[in-house]
């Protein structure tokens, strides 16, 4: 028996033009929102902050974000949680195709270019070089604009960058970078992308949500099953490549449940995000993770 | 309309220095009077005239109209000034039928009214002409029809005749005073043809050099209309004429 | 005559991308790969539903920013009061970029096409209110005078006289504002659009796809012709 | 007086953030939040070199968009051919997006200083444009029929008649410019800077740190308005 | 410096109408002469004085100074407007000094020079005053100085003196005459005021009503400095005044 007042009419979706949502894009493309009578209203948006900013407002319910806007929405106040997992790893380090740069080490004194301040991939590089006993002010760090970071390259602006995929692929594809180390060495199994929702929202229709993180899980199986039509599904969603997305997609590793390796490597990953300075607040697993939909 | 001029001077601050250029002006003027203002380039007369309609204030005393105190411009007070002043964007016709549409005339009737005074001063031919296709002399004749359109009680008029052949000029004349005889209006006009103040004015007021004070006034009691020929004419020309040649 | 310079910069554009290896391809695509792109682009349709709804909503962002622009610079520049009122507050908001803004676009119109529409406002209404504003301040004195001593009231004045007069001026801040509210619609569709020319600048720029992008800029640069070509015939009309 | 409407704002602002429930901190921060976070940046030293780099990008950006931007209008307003000519090319590049001009600029500049100088130059640049091309266009013919008659050259009565004529209308462009260059500020700084007050605005808004973000939202209202102040105190002493 | 007008006609084209302003006009103006234009408001004065400056041109016909073609304006020919002209962002003697300075004198001589004419009409207190800060008869005088510091072979003056009281007049009357028999430029004058034509010219010339046409010349064979009292001055004068009134 279903309490229709429990019912959103609607659900919005806010998400990322990235090949990190490929689960949401199948579950669109393969209509199983509607076949399990879920009427999903989908929004692009370009950062993370804004997503959060959509879903802190009320005009957005649910998105599909990278887990540091999300960590800094909670540790400010904003009411929402996790709620699912996206994806795990999939960031990497790329250096010129011809460039004498082969360790980390190699990159003391030079230029590379990261998507902003706090991104994931920018505190993934600085973890790295702390194994090296080396900080930020031994390189020359630029941030740059995502979309611009493999140009900045490939110009030879920069000597080095960090970013996700594809655009780690995308210069090896284009010949004009090579990877240097895929963040996965890093730090293995770092969290990225997550599914948030806003706290009332989880409130008043568990049902709805309960259903949407179902399809959730089976469009990333279906994703993980069938990689290749992914990619070309990307292509025909975003104005990318289909061969570069078959080149980066099994760089990602999609994941869906909040299983507990997937909450300790997001406490992993806020300890150092606190240790950089880029989160304040301490928070406990419960103000971050509402597990009851995905709890894995 | 009449109006009272009590002790009015205008002082202008520019820059460093201050410049007197109205001094101590008394002087009433009747209703239904028509007084010439003449007097030296850069006298006053100007100043004085847009202080009497309310474009400009004076420094010290004060200007009434019937009694009451001059606080800014009026449809009562028309006005020809000095420089052009029409409207670049409008036609003659809608120049001159600019006051009647503000008051909410019928745009049929206004055009009737306009073309009258467009008749009057010559331009039938060139109503639907814009101010930059006319003649110095046409757009000043243009901005004579636009405040008489209006039908004011009074009327400041700067010069109005200045650029204007002999011929057309006494044409205008012969036709202000007619329209005056009709309808009575107190008219203020600057000229610095003593002829045409002769031949118009019932009082000629002479303004001095800077500051501007009233040096002389001259009743003018020939009868209408006047014959330029006739001696009192001619006598009262001379002497007017010296005293501005001091 | 007008195409003497756009086809001496498509000459060398081709030379350079294609003969010479001065500029890598992947940077600044050749002539040739533009054109691929832009024939790709009309045939999958994405091109012509991008520009439907770019242009709606800049022509939504400019009209609303022209009808608060116009009428709030012609009371600035009349009343001193509303100068002295309005002075600070526009001058704070003015440089303001419109990114900024795009958390306070989510919270007041939502994600979608308010948001879009007040982005492209931000930028067209102040070089409209500026130029406006300028236009009023310097208007003839003598036309003002002149419409005062016939009876025009304020308003009158205001409409009859101020506003031809200013009109040039306010012709001016229209293609200013414009370009400008042209030049915000990358921001404006950053949020919640997954279409428009400024998107398909976004998106195909960070998949490094600079031809799509360049078919984008230069629809857009046609749009902001188009729109000049519109007001320079009207200023030529009224060009007393 | 110029503070009354801040002032309202803030108290509005203040209550709807702080007494009521209406607006939640996450969204629009306190005034005191903001405070507390200009307090902040203040001290750690960051706000000052952010806003001294914006300053000298914005202030060269600037500067070439004038230099450049004066003398073409003037050209373009004076010769019937130049404006031919370039008419169609300006018209193709002025509404342009900023960030769409990002890879040329990569290109061209690098990623630094020079790249963040070539965007607020294209920022700033078209609305100086075409305010001079029109000033120029709508001088008063019998100065510059005076001026011949009195021997002056062309360039001449460009330099003395000419340009002071349109000096009014070339002010308000430089308003409307460094207006717009402030605004493309953000577009400017996300090309390999790491301060300024565009860095400021993006990752602070990316961290989701809104008052920071308003912070330096508030610095550029100020330092547009310190521009508009002097452009109006010299439009001031030349208005004739 | 010499003029010929041959056959020269002009006319306007103005949204759906042709209007012929000046017809069939054939004039030689010869070195050093002082030629005075007369005739009714429209006729065309202004645009043939415009055509010989070389602002405007001829429709049909040909117009020579010395023998070749006008083909623009020069420095050679000074032009006093009809309308007010000064620069509005110069002071009196900056707008005075415009010509020397564009010719490249050092600013104490053309200052000196320029101090000059602005004694002669009158103006020295005002030499730092901006034109807005002028009466209109003030700004004429100010371009007639203008035009006279340039040193020009032949000026072209569109009624110069209209906005000046008759004291001030007759004086510039004198100084122009004045300078033109130290210097015997070409002058051509237009004016409405037929005293002033006689007083001034060795020719008047009187056009017609639109489209202008030559219909009278007059020779003025009187001595100067001319005696307005004289029978032959009074005569003419009237001779004159009869054609214009046709
Ligand atoms: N706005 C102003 N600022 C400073 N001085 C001014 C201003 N307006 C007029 N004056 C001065 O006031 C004096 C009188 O000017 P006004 O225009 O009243 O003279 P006028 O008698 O009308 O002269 P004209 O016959 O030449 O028109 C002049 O010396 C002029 O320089
Ligand atoms: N730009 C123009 N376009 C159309 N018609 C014009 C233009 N300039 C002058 N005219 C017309 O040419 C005729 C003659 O003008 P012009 O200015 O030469 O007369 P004028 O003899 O100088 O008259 P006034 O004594 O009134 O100054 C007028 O009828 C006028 O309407
Ligand atoms: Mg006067
Ligand atoms: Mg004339």
């Amino acid at each position: 028996y279903y309490n229709t007042t429990n019912r959103a009419d609607d659900i919005t979706v806010a998400y990322l033009s990235s090949d990190h949502e490929a689960a949401f894009m199948v579950a669109q493309d393969q209509d199983m929102y509607k076949k399990a009578g879920l009427n999903v209203k989908s929004t692009q948006m370009s950062s993370g902050s804004s997503i959060v900013s959509a879903v802190a407002s009320g005009d957005v319910d649910i998105g599909y974000v990278g887990i540091t806007p999300a960590l800094q929405g909670i540790s400010n106040g904003v009411p929402i949680k996790i709620v699912a997992a996206v994806n795990l790893v999939g960031s990497g380090i790329v250096v010129e195709s011809d460039s004498n740069i082969t360790s980390i080490p190699d990159l003391k004194g030079k230029k590379v270019a990261t998507p902003g301040v706090s991104s994931i991939q920018e505190v993934l590089l600085l973890y790295e070089l702390q194994k090296y006993n080396m900080t930020a002010a031994d390189l020359d760090i630029l941030s740059v604009n995502i979309f611009i970071i493999p140009e900045t390259l490939a110009s030879g602006k920069a000597d080095a960058y960090i970013a996700y995929e594809p655009f780690v692929t995308l210069s090896t594809y284009r010949d004009t970078g090579r990877v240097l180390m895929y963040s996965d060495e890093i730090l293995p199994n770092h969290p990225c992308c997550v599914i948030i929702a806003r706290q009332d929202f989880i409130d008043q229709h568990p049902q709805d949500l309960q259903k949407f993180l179902d399809i959730h899980k089976n469009s990333t199986d279906y994703v993980n099953a069938h990689l290749n039509e992914t990619a070309y599904l990307i292509n025909d969603v975003m104005t990318t490549n289909p061969s570069l997305e078959e080149m980066a997609l099994p760089h990602i590793i999609f994941v869906s449940q909040l299983d507990e390796d997937f909450q300790a490597s997001v406490m992993n990953f806020l300890e150092i995000e606190q240790e950089l300075g880029y989160i304040k607040a301490n928070l406990t697993p419960e103000q971050i993770f509402d597990t009851q939909f995905s709890g894995g | 309309m009449s109006f009272q001029l009590k002790n009015v001077s205008k002082t202008f601050k520019n820059q460093d220095k201050e410049l007197k250029v109205v001094k101590d002006i008394n002087l009433t003027v009747d209703d239904g009077e028509f007084l010439c203002l003449l007097g030296p380039s850069g006298s006053g007369k100007t100043t004085i005239l847009r202080m009497m309609a309310g474009l400009d204030f004076p420094t010290n005393g004060e200007i009434t109209e019937n009694g009451g105190p001059v606080s800014g411009p009026s449809p009562g007070r028309g006005f020809v000034f000095q420089q052009y002043s029409l409207f670049p964007w409008r036609n003659v016709l809608d120049n001159v039928a600019f006051g009647l549409e503000v008051k909410g005339m019928e745009t049929q009737e206004r055009y009737e009214n306009a073309r009258n005074y467009i008749k009057m001063v010559g331009l039938t031919e060139f109503e639907n002409s814009y101010p930059h296709e006319l003649s110095g002399g046409m757009k000043q004749r243009v901005a004579i029809a636009r405040a008489l359109a209006n039908d004011p009680q009074a009327l400041l008029m700067d010069e109005p005749f200045a650029a204007l052949d002999v011929q057309t000029r006494h044409n205008l004349q012969e036709e202000l005073v007619k329209i005056w005889q009709e309808e009575l209006q107190t008219i203020i006009f600057v000229t610095h043809n003593v002829d045409e103040a002769v031949y118009l004015a019932d009082r000629v007021v002479v303004l001095s050099r800077l500051p501007g004070e009233i040096i002389n006034t001259f009743r003018v009691e020939i009868e209408r209309v006047r014959d330029r020929a006739s001696t009192e004419f001619v006598d009262l020309k001379k002497e007017i004429t010296d005293v501005l040649g001091y | 005559m007008a195409l003497i310079i756009p086809i001496i910069i498509l000459i060398i554009w081709g030379i350079l991308t294609t003969y010479t290896g001065l500029i890598p391809s992947y940077l600044i695509p050749s002539p040739y790969a533009v054109l691929q792109a832009f024939e790709n682009l009309i045939t999958n349709g994405t091109l012509l539903t991008d520009t439907v709804s770019t242009l709606i909503r800049v022509f939504l962002g400019f009209m609303v920013a022209a009808l608060v622009a116009i009428p709030l610079g012609i009371l600035i520049g009349w009343f001193k009061i509303a100068d002295d009122l309005s002075g600070f507050i526009i001058g704070i908001l003015r440089p303001i970029p419109p990114i900024a803004w795009i958390p306070f676009a989510i919270l007041w119109f939502g994600v979608g096409l308010g948001s879009a529409i007040f982005i492209i406002f931000l930028g067209s209404v102040f070089p409209i209110l500026i130029n406006t504003i300028d236009g009023v301040k310097r208007t003839d004195k003598v036309y003002i005078e002149s419409a005062y001593t016939m009876g025009a009231s304020q308003l009158q004045t205001l409409r009859k006289v101020v506003v031809p007069a200013a009109l040039p001026n306010i012709i001016t801040g229209l293609k200013v504002g414009i370009g400008i509210g042209l030049m915000c619609t990358v921001a404006a569709e950053m949020i919640g659009s997954d279409n428009g020319l400024g998107y398909l600048i976004f998106t195909s720029t960070s998949m490094l796809d600079t031809a799509s992008a360049i078919v984008a800029m230069l629809v857009i640069g046609v749009i902001g012709l188009a729109f000049d070509y519109l007001f320079t015939r009207t200023e030529r009309k009224i060009n007393w």
